[in-house]
């Protein structure tokens, strides 16, 4: 088996996190719990960052580990909570005709292709010119290093750029509500404060429809402070 | 080399497509986000089986960018789901329906 | 001989000057002018036919500048001056002239007199045109031209409906007919490319068949049209809503003996196909008949001429279809006397009786026109064919050819001519003979008239003015002379056979009767024009209402003329109004209004396509992308 | 290509447009009406003098001005005139003056002036341009100025129409720009030369089916142009809609603009397609004649009747452009000058009518001749001169129209000839309908033409018979390069180019030319004709037939 022929423990560690890969994925997916969606997208991130030491990329796995898992999803959760929208969302209605169908299948043609057209031509070898050589270890980050500071300095500069305007339009787009509305209305939240998971549909809409135009009205407090 | 090329390609693109039919599929604005996430992920891994294949550590600065992005764009996207969580508790992705034409 | 294009000159003159003066030019003064015109032409046209007798050639053709020109095909304005065209020209010129004469009294005190005689002096240009023309374009001209002229003439009292439908309805027929006459030009032009006679008689012998069969067939049916054959003769009954000069010149004398002119003017070509020629005695004689019975019926003076008119054209193309041209040619000339004469002592009893036409309201005008009655009675002899008169000669020469023809086509030609005589008598004694059954002007006080009769209606009439009576007694002398331009007896008194023998085509299946055979045919001819005239006379001039007599199928002429207006006039009129407010509006419009309906239709249906769910139009990308992927690998050849 | 030095036709094009636009922004309305009249018949003299100066006998573009204009594309302001476009330039430089002259109510401002000052420009433009961006650029460049006349100064419902004629032709010269820069790029690929020059466009050579998707292409906004039968739902609205002059200038002026183009690039760059599709275009002609005539029969407004009947006489141009014959195509230029005459006088006469009975619907007018003697009989004149009527104009264009058409295209002449039947009965009837009848009504105190309505419909008058007595005088000029057109047809698809007689493939009728002449003393006669050997039976024809001074002997066998 191709597998086997290469060395004996990488391929273990290969399947071994392919497995946690596929599970934490198919966990994000099919979990009805957004908390549980992210604890799962923790482990597949962990599995790929296995990977990526794997593959020799070993500063890459640090950061995947620290940056990924570590702030990414934990923004993630951090919002899940601020939101208190931990509900269980209920996977077996679809409004939308055949979405899933559609999705499924979608999806599956598309591996399909990726994989029948890109068999043949993996391992073909065109001529290629290398930025720097890959080479775990030090030397591995030193290469890194010097290409993302020489040729792929403008990126660099560009994607810094780009995460101030992130941060800047996340301020933006929160602050829009302002500090005007800064009444409370202590029902409301009391109501959204559900303690476990209820079933039943009418639940994803937490409020009814008359409701709604008060929650609207309402600067969202969750707990005693105030987001601005 | 570890294991050979194909299979982290294999790997990467049954990931890519796990992510591709949780987006499509989940109503919850929030799955939808991790599951965008998951295909970021895919192709980073993609990029560095090549890099590691090549002998070129080009592919790993691409991570290194894929990263920085996918940062921002959890950021904006977090913010966007605030926002409309604000309006009202709950919503799915089924009730933003305003650009209806 | 290069006088020749001053015939024509002087008319179109006369008819300019009354365009740009006739308002000014009072009454009698543009009368005059016209008169003078058409007077300077047939001058110039005897002058002409002098100088042709000393020509040695028999054909000479003037001419006068280069008309279409498109490098491969050329028409010129040309006159062409040969025997036949002579003597149209001088017969049409002379008549013209008196009839003009006799115009300028008639329409006394009208109010558009300049732009009558402007009308007449037109139709004698272009008359003129069609005859002198030296290729069939521009007989064509002269033709179309006669045709308008008559529509405007006929239509001269555009105030009363019926004479303006007349005159519209005679353009149509004659343009129906015209379409025959362009179509044979158009043979002529593919086969012989080019139109002068000349060419088209060179290149004649050398046609296919079938070619000059179709070309000479098609010039029948605009001949058909001009000189009111069978199907197409409604018109001419209608055309006597103009005045009645205008009915004597055109309808009686020159515009519907151009059909006849034109058959005789391609002779040569008529000769090659006889079985045209069969066509044209059997239309010929057919009319004859059925427009001789149809005069039986009338009540109106000028209808019961007009269909006389219709009948004697139809001996005349019996003549052309039996080969005996220089008889058609001869019974033409003559015609155009007696019947001209007969017009004009009409038009003087109208003109006499308030213009009154019915005839059932006429009688003992004898008594107060013995002038114009005599004149009557003289264009009734000639016309019957009674032996001194011309009408004996030349429908004696044109039944002769009939005789050498069929003896059936010649049975039926002497049986009409004695019902001609006959419904000649009739009117002559409803209008001149008979019970007065109108009360005189003078006379209303007097005498009381029988309780019958008193229901005519109050008239004066009196023997019309000095001015008018001369061109009838002109006419009426001609009448009893005209025989002398061709009398059969010897070789040497032929003269129009004589003189019109080397332009016209020698008729194969001429007949040359023995003396003995002539005679006899004479004898019966003059045999049946006496007895129908007795016939007459005994039965009209005792009573003026015979229902009898009169079936109601002649009166309305057979029913043809209103079959054809209810067949075509109606069902076109359906048809356009369909076209009109069906298929216009809704078919063809519909396509273009629906192309539009359909875009919109198209853009509502897209537009549900944006669904605005975020999920759905995810999908919709990741399925573009697979698609993309699946041609990328197809077209990858895959 | 004579290149003269005087810049005659760029003048003759600028010149209005200039001035329409001077005359736009001029706030002066008084004054704008006789400054109008008078660039239009500056442009109208210059025209007349490009006509004397023309030389007859030469086939080519003369007075050609030709500078780059965007020389990267190719594109130049190129203009030339010849045979064919002349007298279609003669008839914009005659007509627009007079519509200028005929506006006399107080409605019409400067601005009305300006457009038609536009109009007369665009016009110009595209009968002269020789490059095939410039024509296109003047044939849509006409489209604004009608469209704004309709809207300003048109009838009740004139919105709706304009809208309809403006996106109709719109629709129809989309597919002329799409087919007009394919040909181009196909050109540019051939000769690696990108221009838009019509001589040099002619020599692209082109693949059958190309050809006819291409010539499908032009003809699409030629056909709505004209408007040929399927596509002239727009004019009867349009026409009745818009005021005197903008139904003149659309149906007597832009209608040739149709034409000129099915003439001048249908049949130039694509002669095998031409060939083929003759008949399609054909019938389409020959149902716009009897359509039209019957359609017109019953309408009850004058403008409508008119708008079908310009749509049957354009049916007879249709038939004379695809007949390939050189007397059909004489036939056809002459007969779209006519038509553009005919109609304008028409139209004009119409408005007199508007202007005196403020109605132009048939069964209201009646006994208008006894009330307008001159008028009338300036009216029946136009009739007779649009039924055909020998010694007028409309004779002598139909005529060779329909024997140039016989020759090839026999039976599509004889339905066409029912047409001059259907003409008469409608005109006829119409002017029965309004003229004849006792005057009831407001139509008998109305008063006959003014001075200054005969001074402008005089010289229409005049022309009407001064071309169907001496048509030779422009047919001289035309005959040259509609000659040259129809040989470049004909021998493209290998038709015996000899002359306009055989019009069948060479193989199958052979001609052979006798010498015919006919004797007579004092002048010789030989008239030759050309007699189809394979018809002659048996006997080959000799006979003396006498030879005539002026005969133009024909030379040359057909074979």
């Amino acid at each position: 088996m191709m597998l086997l022929s290469a060395t004996y423990p990488d391929s273990i560690t290969f399947v071994l996190c392919a497995i946690v890969v596929v599970g934490g994925g198919l966990g994000v997916v099919l979990s009805n719990n957004p908390v549980r969606a992210a604890l799962n997208l923790v482990m597949t991130l962990f599995g790929v960052a296995v990977l990526f030491v794997e593959l020799s990329a070993d500063f890459l796995a640090v950061v995947q580990v620290i940056i990924y898992a570590g702030a990414i999803v934990v923004l993630f959760l951090f919002v899940i909570m601020l939101l208190g929208v931990d509900k269980q969302e209920k996977l077996g209605s679809e409004p939308l005709i055949l979405q899933r169908v559609i999705a499924i299948v979608v999806g599956l043609a598309f591996l399909g292709m990726i994989i029948g057209y890109g068999w043949g031509n993996f391992n073909s070898h065109g001529s290629y010119s290398v930025i720097g050589v890959a080479s775990g270890g030090d030397s591995g980050i030193v290469e890194l290093a010097k290409a993302t500071f020489s040729y792929y300095l403008l990126p660099f500069e560009v994607t810094s750029v780009l995460l101030i305007i992130a941060i800047i339009g996340a301020v933006v787009l929160i602050a829009r509500s302002g500090p005007g509305e800064d009444e409370v209305k202590e029902d409301i939240s009391a109501e959204i404060k559900t303690d476990g998971p209820k079933e039943g549909h009418e639940n994803d809409v937490s409020v009814s429809e008359d409701k709604v135009d008060e929650v609207r009205s309402v600067d969202f407090t969750v707990g005693e402070e105030q987001i601005v | 080399m570890s294991v050979d090329l194909s299979y982290y390609l294999i790997l990467a693109a049954v990931l890519f497509t796990i992510g591709l039919i949780g987006l499509l599929v989940r109503r919850n604005v929030l799955v939808m986000l991790m599951c965008v996430e998951l295909m970021l992920n895919a192709s980073n891994l993609t990029f560095v089986a090549f890099a590691s294949k090549l002998k070129d550590v080009g592919g790993q600065a691409d991570v290194f960018f894929v990263l920085v992005v996918a940062a921002a764009e959890v950021v904006v996207g977090l913010a966007i789901i605030v926002s409309i969580y604000r309006k009202r508790l709950g919503a799915t992705a089924d009730d933003l329906s305003s650009l209806k034409g | 001989m290069k006088l020749v294009f001053l015939i024509p000159a002087f008319p179109l003159l006369g008819a300019l000057s009354l365009i740009f003066f006739g308002r000014k030019l009072k009454e009698p003064l543009a009368g005059y002018i016209a008169t003078a015109a058409v007077g300077l032409s047939f001058i110039f046209s005897v002058v002409v036919w002098i100088k042709f007798l000393g020509f040695s050639g028999n054909v000479f053709v003037d001419h006068l500048f280069v008309w279409i020109n498109t490098g491969s095909f050329k028409v010129d304005a040309a006159l062409r001056v040969d025997p036949l065209s002579l003597t149209m020209v001088l017969f049409v010129t002379g008549v013209s002239t008196l009839i003009h004469f006799y115009s300028v009294e008639y329409m006394h005190k009208d109010i558009d007199f300049p732009k009558f005689f402007l009308y007449l002096n037109l139709f004698v240009t272009s008359m003129i045109i069609l005859v002198l023309g030296n290729n069939m374009l521009l007989t064509f001209v002269g033709w179309e031209g006669v045709g308008v002229c008559s529509y405007f003439l006929i239509s001269f009292w555009h105030e009363r409906p019926s004479a303006a439908s007349a005159g519209k309805k005679a353009m149509i027929v004659n343009r129906i007919a015209d379409v025959g006459f362009l179509l044979s030009m158009f043979l002529v032009i593919h086969y012989v490319h080019s139109l002068n006679y000349s060419a088209i008689f060179a290149a004649g012998p050398s046609l296919a068949k079938t070619t000059v069969d179709a070309i000479v067939l098609l010039a029948f049916v605009g001949a058909m049209g001009k000189s009111a054959q069978v199907p197409l003769y409604g018109w001419l009954a209608d055309a006597m809503e103009g005045p009645t000069p205008v009915s004597a010149l055109i309808h009686a004398a020159t515009m519907v003996t151009a059909g006849v002119y034109l058959m005789v003017r391609l002779s040569p070509l008529l000769a090659l196909s006889p079985d045209v020629a069969h066509i044209i005695t059997i239309i010929g004689i057919l009319t004859a008949f059925m427009a001789a019975m149809s005069a039986t019926a009338q009540d109106d003076i000028k209808k019961v001429l007009a269909y006389s008119t219709v009948s004697q054209l139809g001996y005349m193309f019996v003549g052309v279809g039996t080969g005996a041209y220089a008889a058609a040619i001869f019974l033409m000339v003559t015609h155009a006397f007696y019947k001209a004469l007969l017009f004009l002592s009409s038009g003087s009893v109208i003109h006499g009786m308030h213009d009154e036409q019915n005839l059932k309201k006429m009688g003992a005008l004898k008594v107060v026109m013995p002038i114009t009655a005599v004149a009557f009675f003289t264009g009734w002899m000639a016309i019957a064919g009674v032996p001194p008169f011309a009408g004996f000669w030349s429908k004696g020469d044109v039944l002769v050819g009939a005789f050498s023809e069929s003896w059936l086509v010649w049975i039926i030609g002497l049986f009409t001519a004695g019902i001609t005589s006959y419904y000649m008598g009739r009117e002559y004694c409803l209008a001149f003979l008979g019970k007065a059954r109108w009360i005189s002007e003078s006379s209303k006080g007097k005498k009381k008239s029988s309780k019958k009769e008193d229901h005519g209606h109050v008239v004066d009439p009196h023997e019309p003015s000095f001015k008018m009576m001369i061109p009838v007694v002109t006419l009426a002398i001609l009448a009893l002379v005209g025989g002398l331009l061709n009398l059969p007896f010897a070789s040497s008194l032929k003269f129009l056979d004589k003189f019109l023998t080397p332009v016209i085509a020698a008729s194969p299946s001429y007949f040359h009767p023995s003396a003995v055979n002539q005679i006899a045919l004479g004898v019966l001819d003059a045999v049946f024009a006496i007895g129908g005239g007795l016939i007459a006379y005994f039965i009209w001039s005792k009573t003026y209402e015979k229902p009898a007599l009169e079936f109601t199928l002649f009166k309305n002429a057979w029913y043809i003329d209103k079959t054809g207006d209810v067949a075509i006039a109606r069902t076109s009129t359906k048809l356009a109004e369909v076209t009109d407010n069906v298929i216009e509006p809704k078919v063809i419009d519909g396509a273009v209004i629906g192309l539009s309906k359909l875009v919109l239709a198209v853009g509502i249906l897209v537009r549900k396509m944006a669904s605005g769910f975020v999920r759905r139009e995810a999908l919709v990308i990741a399925g573009g992308l697979v698609a993309l992927i699946i041609i990328g690998g197809l077209r990858g050849g895959l | 290509m004579t290149q003269s030095s005087l810049p005659f036709l760029t003048v003759i094009v600028l010149l209005p447009i200039i001035g329409g636009i001077v005359l736009a922004f001029l706030p002066v309305d008084r004054l704008a009406k006789y400054l109008g009249i008078a660039l239009s018949t500056v442009s109208g003299i210059l025209a007349l003098i490009v006509m004397l100066l023309f030389k007859t006998g030469d086939a080519k573009y003369q007075f050609v001005t030709n500078h780059s204009w965007v020389s990267s594309l190719g594109i130049g302001w190129h203009f030339g005139v010849d045979g064919i476009s002349l007298f279609l330039m003669e008839m914009v430089a005659l007509i627009f003056p007079i519509i200028l002259i005929a506006t006399n109510d107080k409605s019409k401002n400067n601005t009305y002036s300006a457009w038609l000052l536009i109009l007369e420009g665009a016009c110009f433009g595209s009968f002269l341009s020789m490059d095939l961006f410039g024509f296109f650029l003047f044939f849509e460049l006409t489209l604004i100025p009608a469209y704004f006349l309709i809207i300003g100064w048109g009838g009740k419902d004139r919105s709706r129409a304009a809208l309809k004629f403006f996106l109709y032709t719109l629709f129809g010269s989309a597919f002329l720009f799409a087919s007009m820069v394919i040909l181009v790029v196909i050109h540019q690929n051939q000769t690696g030369v990108f221009t838009f020059d019509i001589t040099k466009l002619v020599h692209t050579k082109l693949s059958y089916p190309t050809q006819v998707l291409l010539f499908l292409g032009f003809s699409a906004a030629f056909v709505v142009k004209t408007p040929i039968f399927p596509f002239h739902t727009w004019s009867p609205k349009a026409y009745s809609e818009a005021p005197t002059s903008g139904s003149i200038s659309l149906a007597s002026i832009m209608a040739k603009l149709g034409t000129y183009g099915l003439l001048r690039f249908d049949l130039n760059f694509f002669p095998q397609a031409s060939y083929r599709l003759a008949p399609l275009l054909l019938t389409l002609g020959v149902i716009g004649i009897v359509y039209g005539a019957i359609v017109a029969a019953v309408q009850k407004d004058f403008k409508k009747l008119v708008a079908f009947s310009s749509l049957s006489h354009l049916g007879f141009v249709a038939i004379g452009i695809f007949a390939f014959s050189t007397i059909a195509m004489n036939g056809t230029i002459l007969q779209m000058f006519n038509h553009g005459v005919l109609t304008a006088a028409m139209f004009l006469i119409i408005g007199m009518i508007l202007d005196r009975t403020k109605t132009i619907d048939i069964s209201k007018l009646s006994g208008l001749q006894k009330a307008a003697p001159v008028l009338s009989g300036a009216m029946i004149v136009v009739i007779l001169a649009s039924l055909g009527l020998p010694g007028t104009n409309g004779f002598i264009g139909e005529f060779l129209i329909l024997s140039g058409a016989f020759i090839g295209h026999r039976w599509w002449a004889v339905v066409a000839l029912t047409g001059v039947i259907l003409s008469a009965v409608y005109l006829l009837w119409a002017y029965q309908r309004a003229f004849h009848k006792k005057a009831e009504n407001s139509t008998s105190i109305i008063k006959d033409m003014t001075l200054k309505e005969k001074l402008y419909i005089a010289p229409l008058i005049l022309l009407i018979f001064f071309i169907g007595f001496f048509p030779s005088t422009m047919l001289n000029k035309i005959s040259p390069s509609v000659n040259s057109l129809i040989h470049h047809v004909r021998t493209a698809n290998h038709l015996s180019s000899q002359t306009a007689f055989s019009s069948k493939p060479t193989d199958s009728t052979g001609y052979r030319t006798i010498q015919a002449v006919t004797g007579d003393k004092s002048g010789q006669k030989i008239v030759t004709a050309q007699v189809p050997t394979d018809r002659t039976n048996n006997s080959p024809y000799r006979s003396a037939v006498s030879v005539n001074k002026n005969t133009q002997i024909k030379t040359g066998n057909a074979k």
